[in-house]
C-alpha cells in the first residue's frame, strides 16, 4: 500500500524485485543494474521525501503500515503489563496503559490504541478514546505518582470519540480533568507523538514536560478535512488546509510546541518500521535519564512554564 | 469550532420596523425595549439569546468597581494564517473594529456585591468566542492573578471552541489554562464556571468544565462534539434536548441553572460559602 | 397512620378530639375531662414509649411521618444552595446536598433522600443512592475541604440501591472509595442518623468526627428482615434479629459507635416533628462550634482513632 | 452477607471411592492427585476451587520467610449474639476448632522472591470469610504494620461480606479498613488486592475495592447486592457473567484475572514497579 506520491518509488522497486528474480538464473547477471537502481532508488526517495507537502505528512502519519502503540510496545518493553479500567464504568481500548520496562526503564506507559486488524480497530474505535480511556488514563498516572514511575505517554488519534454515550458521559470533562491533573503530576512525563495528534484527543494524554514527536507525524487543532470544510467550504481543500496549519514536526518546533524531533528512516517509518521504533526508544530513553534527575517540584514548574510559553504575549 | 455556521435557532429576525424583537425560540413579538430591560431573555419562554461580554460585566459587577486586567494582550498571528476568505489577521482586525474588543474574552477585577472577584469573561461575538493564544493567555495571567491575590475566580464560557486559524497555539490553549485552574485548586482560590451558549468544542473540553460549581444558563448549547459529527457517526438522530444545559445537568456535569436576572445574586450567595467562616 | 403499639394512645387522642369539638357548645363545658384525659395520655404515652422494643424503634424509624432530610433542610437551614452531578455519569436523587446555612453555621449539606410524596419517592429510589450519589456525595465534600466548610451528613436510608446498573456502575466501589477518602477530609465531619441507617449505604456517607443519632433512629448492618431470613430462616423473626442485632441509639452509644442521642419529643419525631428537628439543629450546632476549633490534622487523627476503636481487641 | 448459602456453582461433589475430584462446573472427573497438584483448578476449564488462606500463603510466600502479625486477635462478641441455631459464641468456637484459624483472616509478612510485603489472607471456610469486628482490627493493625515498614500490602478477599452476628461493629468495619488503605496511600506504600471467590457484600465495597491494583483470580464472583436481591428489585433475570471477574474486569474494576498458578510471579512483576527506581 503505497501513497501516490510514492508511485515512482514504487516503479523502481518493482524494478529491482525483477531483476534480482532473474538474477543469476541461466547464467545472466544483473549485478550492475541492479546497484545502479539501488542508487537511483536512494536519490529519488531522498528527493521525494525531502520536500513532503504537510498534506503528504498527514499521509504517511496515517499510513496503515505505520507502526502503532502495540508495534512500539513490542519493540522497545522487555515487559508490558496492561492495567484495565476507569474504576467507574468501563475499560476503553482507545486509550491502554499499563506498568512496563522500555529498554531499562520501568515506566507508566500509556498511549492510543488504533489496532492493526479490523477487529482491533473496532474495538479500539479506531484509536478515538472515549471517557473512560482518559480516565482510565487519568488514574494509571495519579499510580504513577504515587511509585514514583515515570510516565510515556503515546499519542496516535484522529481525535478523541464523537459518540453518543461519550459524549453524554462527559467526553468534554474527561478530557479537561486530565489537562489540569496532569499539569500537577510529580513524575517525569514524556509525550510522543506517533502518528496522528488529532486535536483534543490528543492534547487528552499529552501535557507532557517534553514533547517529542517523529518526523512524518502531524498534531493539530483540527484535521485538514475539517477544516478546509470550515474554512473552505471544501473538504477536497484539505492539503491547502494542512500547510496553512503547519501541523508537521518542523513546523511545530518552530511554534515551541514540540521538544525534539525524532527522525524516520528514509521513506518513512512505515517503510522500515524497526528503526523508527528504535529511534523512539533512544530518544524516549535519554529524556526519562535527564528528566529523573530534576526533583517533583520542579518537574511541575517546568511543565507549567512549557505551556504557559505557548501563546505567550509579547509586544 | 464552527463556530460561524449559526444554527437556526440562533439566528435572529427583526422586523424592519425596529420596533420588535421576535423571539427566535418561540416566535412571540416583544417590545425591543421590553427585550432589553428583560436582559434579552424571551418573557414567554425564557430562552437566553447571546449577549456580549460587556453587558455581562455590566450585569454581574458592582458599578465602579471594574478594572480590566491583560488589557494589553490582543490576537497573534502565529501561522500567518489564511483562508478562502483572506488572511487572518484583516478577519481579526475586522472583529477588534466591530467589536471594539481586543480578544474573545475581557479579563479584569471587580466585586461582587462587595466581594472582590476576577473574571474573565468570553464574548461570542469576537470571532465566534473561539480560544485563542491571545484568548488563553488572558485568562491565564488573570487566573495567577486571582491566585496572587486570593480572589475567587469566575469564567463566563462563550464559544464555539479552538481558534483554528492560529493552529496548534490555540490547542495548546486547553492544556495552558487548566494547568492555571489547577494551580487555583493548589492555593483553595474558588473557580466558578458559568457555561452560556454556545459553549462548545475545546472550551468545553478544558477550564468551562473544571469550575468547583459549573453553572449555567437555561438552554445554553454546551457539548465538546458537534451535534452534525455525531449524527454522522452514530448514523442516527440527536435527541432534541441532547447538549443543552438541562441535559449535562440530569447528566451530572452541571451543578445548577441559573437564569440571567438570578446570576448575580446567586453568585454572591454562593461565594459566602467560599469566603473564611 | 399508627403503628400497633400506638393504638392505646390513638384512642385517647380522639376523645380528647371529640370533647375538643363539643366544649362550650349549647353551654356544656369539658374542661376537667379534657384535662384528666390529657394527663392520662401523657402517661401513657411516657409508659409505651419508655419501653419500645427494637422492633418497635424500626417501626417509628420508618414511619411515613418521620420527618426526612427536606424537612431538615426546611426547619433548619436559612439557605439551602442545592448542587448537582457526580461529573461522570448523573445526578442521583437519593443522596442530594449542597450548600446550607444551618442556623448560624455555614455547611456542606449531604443526606439521603427518601423523597415524601410517591413521585419523589421514585425519583429517589426510596432513599436507596446508586453510585452516582456517592460519587456526588464525595464530590461535594471534597469541595468543602477546598472551602474549609464543615460537612454535616444526613443518613436516612434502608441500604444502597441493590440494581442492575448500580451494580454494573460500581456501587462497591463508590462506598469504598467514600470510605477511603472521608477519612482523610480536613473539615470537621457531623453525621446524623434520623431515621434508617441501612449498612453499607449508610456507612458511605458516614465516617464522621462525631455520629449523632435521633433516640428512635436504627443503624444497622443488615435489616432485621434480611436477618432473619437467613439466621432464622424465617423473616417473620425480624422482631427477635431486630432485638439481637442491638440497632438502638441507646445500644450503638454503648458500643462505642454512637456519641450523642438527639432525644425526640415524646410519642416520636414524627409526632412533633419541628420539636425533633430542633433538637437536632441544637445538637449539630454544639458539635460543629466544637469542631470547627480543632486543626485539620487533629480532625484527620481523631476520626481515625474513632473508627480504630470499633472492634479493638482487649485480651 | 449470605456466605453460608453456597449456590449450586459453588457445592462440590465428590466421589464416595475418594479418588476423583468432580470439577464443580464442568463435571469433568479429575485425579485428586492431580487436583491437588493443579491448585485445585480444574485443568480442562479453569474452575477455581476455594482454597484456604493457609494454602495460598503457601503459594504466594517464599519458603521459610513468613511471620505471623496480630496473631493474638481472636473474635469477640459484642452483641452476645444468639439465633436460631444457637449462640454466636458456639458457632465461632467451632469454626475456630474445624480450621485451626483465630478469625476469617489470616495476617503476617513474608517475603515474594525476596521482596518483603505484609498480608491479610481471607478464608472463606471461617464463617464464610466474613468481616468482624476482629478480622478488621487484624487487617488494620497489619496495614499499619506495613506502612511502618513501606512494606507492600497485599490483601487476598475471599468473603461473604460483614459479620452480622457482631452487629454494627461489623459494618464498621468498613470504615475502619478502609482508613488504615488511606493512611497507606498518603504514605505511598503500594497496596495491592486480590479478588478471590466470592468477594461481595461489605468487603467488595471496602478494602477490596481499593487496590492501586484490583487483581482477580477467574471467575470469581464479585459484587455488593446479593444476586437473588437484585433479581427481586429488578423484576428480571440477571445474565449469566453478571458480577464475574471478566464481568467487572470490562466494566473497569479489575485491572487484571490473573490464573492462581502465576499469582505470585505476576505479584512478583508488580512489585518490581513499586520499588525504587
Ligand atoms: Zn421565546
Ligand atoms: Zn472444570
Amino acid at each position: 500500500m503505497d501513497l501516490d506520491f510514492e508511485k515512482p518509488l514504487e516503479a523502481i522497486e518493482q524494478r529491482i524485485a525483477e531483476l534480482k528474480a532473474l538474477n543469476n538464473r541461466a547464467d545472466v547477471n544483473f549485478d550492475t543494474e541492479i546497484a545502479a537502481l539501488e542508487r537511483k532508488l536512494q536519490t529519488a526517495s531522498k528527493r521525494v521525501y525531502a520536500k513532503l507537502t504537510p498534506w503528504e505528512t498527514v499521509q504517511i502519519a496515517r499510513h496503515a503500515e505505520r507502526p502503532l502503540l502495540r508495534d512500539y510496545i513490542q519493540g522497545l518493553c522487555s515487559e508490558f503489563i496492561e492495567l484495565h479500567g476507569d474504576r467507574c464504568f468501563g475499560d476503553d481500548q482507545g486509550i491502554i496503559g499499563g506498568f512496563a520496562t522500555l529498554r531499562d526503564q520501568r515506566v507508566m506507559l500509556i498511549g492510543h490504541q488504533k489496532g492493526k486488524t479490523i477487529e482491533e480497530k473496532i474495538k479500539a474505535n479506531f484509536g478515538m478514546a472515549s471517557p473512560d480511556g482518559y480516565r482510565k488514563a487519568m488514574r494509571l498516572m495519579h499510580l504513577a505518582a504515587k511509585y514514583k514511575l515515570p510516565i510515556v505517554s503515546f499519542i496516535d488519534t484522529p481525535g478523541a470519540y464523537p459518540g453518543f454515550e461519550a459524549e453524554a458521559r462527559g467526553q468534554a470533562e474527561a478530557i479537561a480533568r486530565n489537562l489540569t491533573e496532569m499539569s500537577l503530576l510529580p513524575v517525569p512525563v514524556v509525550v510522543i507523538v506517533t502518528g496522528e495528534g488529532g486535536s483534543g484527543g490528543a492534547i487528552g494524554i499529552g501535557v507532557g514536560n517534553v514533547v517529542l514527536m517523529l518526523s512524518n507525524a502531524v498534531y493539530s487543532v483540527i484535521s485538514p478535512e475539517g477544516c478546509a470544510s470550515i474554512l473552505w467550504r471544501d473538504g477536497s481543500k484539505a492539503p491547502l488546509a494542512a500547510s496553512a496549519l503547519k501541523i508537521t514536526a518542523a513546523a511545530l518546533q518552530e511554534q515551541g510546541v514540540i521538544d525534539e524531533i525524532i527522525l524516520e528512516p528514509e521513506g518513512g517509518a512505515h517503510r522500515n518500521p524497526a528503526a523508527a521504533i528504535n529511534a523512539t526508544g533512544d530518544a524516549i530513553v535519554e529524556q526519562l535519564r535527564r528528566l529523573k534527575k530534576i526533583s517533583s517540584k520542579r518537574l511541575i514548574e517546568q511543565r507549567y512554564e512549557k505551556f504557559s510559553k505557548i501563546g505567550r504575549f509579547k509586544k | 469550532m464552527a463556530w460561524f455556521r449559526k444554527s437556526a435557532r440562533q439566528r435572529h429576525e427583526t422586523l424592519d420596523e425596529d420596533l420588535w424583537t421576535i423571539c427566535p425560540s418561540c416566535k412571540v413579538h416583544t417590545y425591543k425595549q421590553e427585550w432589553q430591560a428583560g436582559l434579552k431573555v424571551c418573557p414567554k419562554c425564557n430562552y437566553h439569546e447571546r449577549i456580549g461580554c460587556m453587558e455581562r460585566r455590566d450585569l454581574l459587577v458592582d458599578s465602579g468597581t471594574w478594572r480590566e486586567y491583560a488589557g494589553h494582550v490582543t490576537t497573534s498571528d502565529p501561522l500567518n494564517f489564511s483562508d478562502a476568505k483572506g488572511p487572518y489577521s484583516e478577519k481579526a482586525a475586522a472583529a477588534k473594529a466591530k467589536t471594539g474588543l481586543s480578544e474573545s474574552v475581557l479579563t479584569g477585577d471587580g466585586k461582587i456585591n462587595g466581594i472582590p472577584v476576577s473574571f474573565a469573561i468570553m464574548d461570542f461575538s469576537f470571532l465566534g468566542g473561539s480560544l485563542s493564544g491571545g484568548a488563553g493567555e488572558k485568562i491565564t495571567l488573570t487566573a495567577e492573578h486571582a491566585g496572587r491575590h486570593r480572589w475567587p475566580f469566575i469564567i463566563i464560557s462563550a464559544s464555539g471552541g479552538a481558534r483554528m486559524h492560529e493552529g496548534i497555539v490555540s490547542l495548546m490553549q486547553m492544556a495552558k489554562t487548566c494547568a492555571a485552574i489547577a494551580r487555583l485548586n493548589e492555593l483553595d482560590v474558588p473557580y466558578i464556571s458559568i457555561l452560556t451558549d454556545p459553549t462548545t468544542g475545546g472550551v468545553s473540553a478544558s477550564f468551562a468544565m473544571m469550575g468547583d460549581i459549573n453553572i449555567a444558563e437555561p438552554r445554553a448549547l454546551i457539548g465538546f462534539a458537534g451535534r452534525r459529527v455525531i449524527e454522522e457517526t452514530i448514523k442516527q438522530k440527536l435527541p432534541d434536548d441532547f447538549q443543552t444545559a438541562e441535559y449535562l445537568l440530569e447528566h451530572g456535569f452541571i451543578d445548577h441553572i441559573v437564569a440571567r436576572k438570578d446570576m448575580k445574586e446567586f453568585l454572591h450567595r454562593v461565594l459566602q460559602y467560599s469566603q473564611k467562616h
